[in-house]
């Protein structure tokens, strides 16, 4: 029960491996799908993460932490927020202040009002669920990782 | 230029959240800068709360609708006298143990800078958030927020500190569930989270026995936060073996935050009629009573400064709680209302922060944590022991100190009401203060050292500090005697009288 | 009687089942030692409150709140979505005091070489404040 | 008919929350505790609140579980006492 | 009709000392800079509050507010009477005294912790002369405390287990006295709704029921503590570890002054004689003073110690301030008033030479003082004018002061209150005259070995023995017609004018 160590099956890493891309590809689905059904940033950024979770506990740690390294999961998560919170701030930087923080209405990336908003929606999501993703790969990372007993073995 | 200001309340929120976050990225580049990212923020955002509050003071409160959706619907901030008032102190103490950090938390917790800073502004971003929301739901979210940072902050030491975060996490999370168990039962009885919607909504539901249980869980909910008397388990230790300065903030200004979002939820949800229904208040007062009593007795047992100062943080909620408690009986100007309160809020974050930061620094020098080691002390480092003794003065409650202005109003309030219980146990816990605290001080000034922990001999070399710590300390310090000034005078005077007019409290001269 | 067990007791009956999980949850987080237990215990008491907020919101017959044509044109009733929002919050906010906590426990286990409460006092009684 | 299921996996909860907490093998508790994070999905989404249903799977059911696992591989599998 | 004046000099009075505080800090390092400090800002105070005395004898008062505070009815500020005069004026002037005598004690016994001690006490005369000039009771309170903890560090100098223990003592008795003290005052002030001192008093039967004001009047007595009345006394005595100059100013002047005259401004100006005599509160707080006036001096004559003596007569002494005000008389509540400079020359002339005796040969016993009068001539012919004071013999002032307290008694019509006086009297000569006949006529022998070695016994230091002919000079000139015992009397006799 050791994710460092051990090595796994053949049967379990060739499965994940072709499931994987789909978690993947569902995660994406999640998160654009997310303004128009179930689901959006933090449930796809969700999914996104155990998929990598999956590999992590598949292979073992330490190729996790090749495959993500802790700087893109830092990088990750910043970029993330930056996303969220950088278009509540054009909203108001675009209004010249007369919008709220979050009125994405106002960014002009197309010439519509309800355009910009849905286009503002989709851009929320994605950073929430860069942030998610990235966060809760560090965090099972940060659980997982036994930094003395890597030393030892 | 209004329209400006009005963004400033989410920015003072969304800035620190931002600078969290880079600060995590240039901590990855260069750990020195993250200190100074986090130097920046703080400046800003503590002019910002300047502008902010003189907006308040002259064109009344700020209503601001977050991505512009109306406020039953969206989420809403408001900013009225009361949370500008608290949203400065918060962020001077802030600024305060920002500035005392940056040598403390290279000598103490030399590996963790980056993410000791990200938590931090973290915290900041989470009690900024609880102050200024106008939204309930909300205010349970941020209280999350910076209750998480601190779980995180507390444990940063390990050891016993390690015990102490994880206690404070369940009982802080049992917390927070009840709090949103209150918003729950009030949400099913109205359909409003807006606080001023709900105080709107509420008035007809006033008899309804989900609002009475809401109103309970709110206050089982944050009286945990707040450790008040006999919710204060998780506190001494919590406060006791944190980095001093997340101490400070924890004793200066988080349990503080919750009394505020007590205030809020008691006097702005809840309006005043419904208050006069029940007697929660009056039992709130010897709920109070007994923690002074409780608090200050545990303080004098205590051995270790912390763990003392931590059980006086107990006393003091105490005091604000009797103060808030008071309020709804006692309505002559000027010591009715909630004026008390608010003054001892701020005082007692600037007394203890002043406190808490200079035992860090006791510990920074020379790893003393125990009263008796102290011998000397005043010797060494004379200027943080004559700023330990300012503040220890003003806890005490000496003219002309802050601490004695607040003392006198809580006193005269309970004159009012004519309950000269109440006096009694204040002043008789004021003399338990003078033992406690007279206890260190006399130790640090009167003792002579018997050859202990430092190689110079009695008459040793100072081994003051670094200036960047000392600062904040002797800043706090004569704030404690100063504010004590102000307090006797005119200036708190507007804001005060708005807070009281805005919840019908108080007489307005 | 009768009558007020049905209306009291059966039609409210996904309530007082939230209700006795808070307790079976609170109940945990309480008497339990072991300290992953008690995250558990915390684990079932805030999932407990979520279901309280759900109830809230749900409506007789009423339809996932999810606009499209269909829904509009046969007029369907949706069930209140506010609570869904406040209760995706809230679960994040759980996701994260577990994860703070775990790593707590951790530490704890690095330290002590035990999860459970009273010999981790223990330990920290021995080895003097 | 749905009142029937949504009552069923109520009861089932509450069974499944006092085996998670009795249950002295920790890592079973961990695994009962995601079981029923996941039957609370389910009764959500009977419930017509499928967006919480939905992250409660993937949050309580998923990552949270993964998360208790992990912290059981670094400390100890069984409840003392 | 009292004419108020506006006027800042009250502030820069209090200024004075406080500035001198900050600067003997700056000049650590620099005894005779620091001690220049302190005798310059002395000089100075008592020149601007004596500047004040010509508008008060023109029957004025001085008014000062600081600050106008949010609490309705209460300024923060000063307000000078003759009262108040009379005791800054004292305080002011013994300041410089004993700064003199402390420069010659303090160099003397190399005493450690100099700047400390002369910081303190710039900060106790800060608050003494605070607490005489304050207009209300909450501006007193702010200087009383001031003083109580300013006077503690001075109390503690020697740092010994001894010395801390009557720092502890001192610290319990006079704070918990301030919290009482402050409770008396928030009381007042919701029931009056001012805490300001008028002649005549705020506080009428009318304000509140009879059995309120009674217990008022009990909780600002215990507020008081610092007037050192029996059961309240046994902080005095055990604080003489005090180095004697502290003991001096502070201990006959500054502090217990300071609680007499609360009590004095309480029963004048905050209840008002006509007020204390419907009460009968008057005669309650007379056999106080009574028991007080004998107890101590019983307590006096068992002591070997010079400074617990003195420390005692001082207690038996204080209660003839407050035995004076409590006949309500007009005769006695002068009496009561001039008690106060007077007897704070004349025991300052005491403990003064109890500190030069104790300098020149290490003695702190009468016992031991066996014909040291002729070793110290000077010292103990001041002393014995002290003593002859304190026992209200003619020809000191000593004697005014009790005349005054005599006729007082008359006045109340009260003879067994006169009795008490005359018998209390009689029991400070049966304590202070064995110390003058043993330092003159008794046997010399052995005086000289034990002390340095085979050194002869003289005087001690100029800048003692100077401070100490002055006060002892005073004694005697405020017996005799002059213009300042005349003005004197003449403030006492305004201070109660309407």
């Amino acid at each position: 029960m050791n994710p460092t160590t051990e090595k796994g099956s053949i049967v379990v890493e060739t499965v994940s491996r072709i499931m994987i891309p789909f978690i993947q590809l569902f995660a994406l689905y999640v998160i654009f799908h997310g303004s128009l059904g179930p689901g959006g940033g933090f449930q796809g950024g969700a999914v996104f993460a155990s998929s990598f979770i999956l590999y992590i506990v598949v292979f073992n740690i330490a190729r996790g932490k090749k495959r993500v390294p802790e700087s893109v999961n830092m990088a990750l998560s910043s970029a993330g927020l930056y996303i969220y919170a950088g278009v509540g701030l054009l909203s108001i930087l675009f209004s010249l202040g007369a919008a709220q923080y979050l009125n994405y209405g106002f960014i002009p990336f197309t010439s519509h009002f309800e355009e910009n908003r849905a286009l503002g929606i989709d851009l929320i999501e994605i950073g929430v669920g860069m942030t998610v993703m990235a966060i809760m790969i560090s965090i099972f990372f940060d659980l997982a990782w036994d930094k003395g007993k890597e030393k030892e073995g | 230029m209004t329209g400006f200001v009005e963004h400033l309340p989410i920015l003072t929120i969304v800035i620190p959240l931002f600078s969290a976050f880079t600060i995590l990225v240039a901590g990855w580049f260069n750990k020195k800068s993250c200190i100074f990212i986090f130097w920046l923020t703080l400046t800003a955002q503590f002019i910002m709360s300047f502008i902010i509050l003189r907006r308040v003071l002259i064109h009344g409160p700020i209503h601001y609708w977050l991505g512009g959706w109306k406020p039953p619907w969206g989420i809403e901030l408001v900013v009225d006298s009361l949370n500008a008032y608290i949203l400065i102190i918060l962020l001077f103490l802030s600024l305060a143990c920002a500035i005392y950090s940056k040598s403390n938390i290279e000598h103490e917790l030399p590996g963790k800078r980056v993410s000791f800073y990200t938590l931090f502004q973290l915290l900041i971003a989470g009690l900024c958030g609880v102050t200024l929301t106008g939204d309930i739901f909300n205010m349970f979210v941020f209280i999350e927020i910076f209750s998480i940072s601190a779980y995180a902050l507390i444990a940063a030491r390990g050891k016993i500190a390690l015990k102490a975060s994880f206690t404070y996490l369940i009982l802080g999370s049992i917390g927070t569930c009840f709090f949103i168990l209150g918003i729950g039962c009030l949400y099913s009885v109205t359909g409003s989270l807006n606080i001023h919607d709900l105080s709107l909504l509420l008035p007809p539901f006033y008899g309804n026995k989900v609002v009475k249980a809401a109103f309970v869980f709110f206050i089982v909910g944050l009286s945990i936060k707040m450790a008040l008397f006999p919710f204060h388990t998780w506190l001494p230790d919590a406060h006791a073996f944190a980095p001093a300065e997340i101490s400070a903030m924890l004793s200066g200004i988080m349990i503080e935050i919750s009394t505020y979002a007590f205030i809020r939820v008691s006097f702005s949800v809840f309006t005043l009629e419904f208050l006069k229904l029940l007697p929660v208040f009056d039992i709130l007062c010897w709920v109070a009573v007994a923690a002074i009593l409780m608090g200050s007795v545990m303080a004098i047992t205590q051995v270790n400064l912390k763990r003392m100062l931590a059980y006086s943080s107990v006393a003091n909620m105490g005091y604000i709680m009797l103060a808030v408690g008071i309020s709804l009986s006692a309505v002559e100007s000027p010591w009715g209302g909630l004026n008390p309160a608010l003054m001892h809020i701020a005082n007692h974050a600037l007394m203890k922060g002043c406190l808490f930061l200079a035992a860090g620094a006791f510990i920074y020098k020379a790893n003393l944590w125990h009263i008796t080691e102290f011998r000397g002390l005043a010797r060494k480092m004379p200027y943080t022991c004559a700023a330990f003794v300012l503040a220890a003065i003003s806890m005490i409650g000496i003219p002309p100190s802050a601490g004695f202005v607040s003392k006198l109003y809580i006193i005269l309030a309970s004159i009012e009401i004519k309950n000269y219980f109440f006096v009694a146990v204040l002043l008789i816990s004021s003399l338990l203060n003078l033992v406690y605290f007279w206890r260190v001080i006399e130790t640090m000034y009167m003792k002579h050292e018997e050859g202990g922990h430092s190689s110079h001999g009695s008459h040793g070399m100072r081994e003051e500090i670094p200036l960047g710590m000392l600062i904040p300390i002797l800043l706090l310090s004569s704030l404690c005697i100063v504010m004590g000034i102000v307090w006797l005078g005119k200036i708190p005077i507007p804001i005060l009288d708005q807070v009281n007019l805005m919840f019908g409290l108080g007489k307005v001269p | 009687m009768t009558e007020w067990l049905i209306s009291e007791i059966f039609a409210k009956y996904n309530y007082w089942i939230s209700i006795l999980l808070m307790l079976i949850g609170f109940y945990a987080v309480i008497t339990k030692e072991n300290l992953v237990k008690k995250i558990i215990g915390l684990n079932i008491f805030q999932t407990a409150i979520f279901l309280f907020y759900i109830s809230l919101g749900v409506v007789k017959k009423g339809t996932a709140p999810i606009v499209s044509d269909e829904t509009i044109l046969k007029g369907y009733q949706y069930v209140n979505p506010l609570p869904h929002v406040l209760i995706l919050t809230a679960i994040v906010v759980a996701v994260a005091t577990t994860a703070v906590a775990l790593s707590l426990i951790i530490r704890l286990y690095e330290e002590y070489g035990t999860i459970e409460e009273s010999e981790i006092l223990e330990a920290i009684k021995k080895e003097g404040r | 008919m749905t009142m029937s299921i949504n009552l069923f996996l109520l009861f089932l909860l509450v069974i499944i929350a006092i085996a998670a907490i009795t249950i002295k093998d920790l890592l079973s508790a961990v695994i009962l505790l995601g079981a029923y994070s996941f039957l609370m999905a389910l009764a959500w989404v009977e419930m017509q609140s499928v967006d919480v249903g939905f992250m409660e799977a993937t949050v309580g059911a998923g990552v949270t579980t993964a998360f208790m696992i992990a912290a059981l591989a670094r400390t100890t599998r069984w409840e003392k006492k | 009709m009292i004419l108020t004046v506006e006027s800042i000099k009250p502030a820069l009075a209090l200024a004075c000392p406080l500035i001198a505080a900050l600067l003997i800090l700056l000049s650590n390092r620099r005894p005779n800079l620091r001690e220049s400090w302190t005798l310059i800002a002395g000089l100075f105070q008592f020149a601007i509050i004596l500047s004040m005395a010509p508008m008060i004898l023109r029957a004025q008062t001085i008014e000062y507010t600081l600050l106008t505070g949010m609490l309705p009815g209460i300024n923060f500020g000063f307000k000078v009477d003759a009262f108040g005069l009379m005791f800054a004026m004292t305080s002011s002037f013994l300041w410089i005294i004993v700064s003199i005598f402390s420069i010659g004690y303090m160099r003397a016994l190399q005493e450690h912790a100099q700047t400390r001690y002369y910081f303190c006490f710039a900060l106790a005369i800060f608050g003494a002369v605070g607490v005489a000039l304050s207009g209300n009771l909450i501006t007193m309170y702010v200087f009383y405390e001031i003083l109580t903890i300013s006077t503690y560090p001075l109390v503690v100098h020697e740092e010994s287990p001894e010395a801390l223990f009557a720092g502890r003592k001192y610290l319990a008795y006079l704070l918990t006295s301030g919290v009482f003290l402050l409770a008396a005052i928030a009381l007042d002030y919701s029931v009056s709704g001012t805490t300001d001192f008028n002649p005549g008093g705020h506080l009428t039967l009318a304000s509140a029921s009879r059995p309120f004001l009674m217990i008022l009047f009990l909780l600002f007595l215990l507020g008081f503590m610092k007037a050192a009345y029996i059961p309240c006394h046994s902080w005095l005595p055990t604080a003489m570890v005090a180095p004697t100059p502290v003991s001096a100013l502070l201990h006959a002047v500054a502090v217990v002054k300071a609680g007499v005259f609360g009590i004095v401004r309480i029963v004048c100006y905050v209840y008002g004689t006509d007020t204390m005599g419907e009460l009968g509160l008057g005669v309650m707080l007379a056999s106080f003073a009574a028991v007080t006036m004998i107890g101590a001096s019983l307590f006096a004559i068992a002591q070997d110690n010079l400074k617990k003596r003195l420390a005692y007569s001082t207690i038996s002494q204080l209660s003839y301030i407050i035995f004076g005000v409590a006949l309500l008389s007009p005769m006695g509540v002068t009496g009561a008033m001039i008690h106060i400079p007077l007897h704070g020359f004349m025991k300052i002339t005491l403990f003064l030479c109890a500190g030069s005796i104790l300098v020149a040969s290490g003695k702190k016993n009468i016992s031991e003082m066996a014909g040291i009068g002729r070793r110290m001539p000077v010292t103990m012919f001041a002393f014995t004018v002290g003593a002859f004071g304190m026992c209200g013999m003619p020809a000191t002032a000593g004697f005014i002061s009790k005349w005054f307290l005599g006729l007082g008694a008359l006045q109340n019509g009260n003879l067994i209150f006169l009795a008490v006086l005359l018998i209390s009297s009689l029991l400070d000569v049966v304590y202070f005259f064995p110390i003058v006949y043993t330092a003159f006529f008794g046997n010399a022998e052995g005086m000289d070995s034990n002390w340095k070695g085979s050194k002869r016994i003289k005087e001690a230091p100029l800048f003692m023995i100077i401070p100490l002919s002055i006060t002892a000079l005073f004694s005697i000139i405020f017996y005799f017609p002059n213009p300042v015992s005349e003005a004197l009397l003449h403030m006492a006799n305004l201070a109660l004018s309407h």
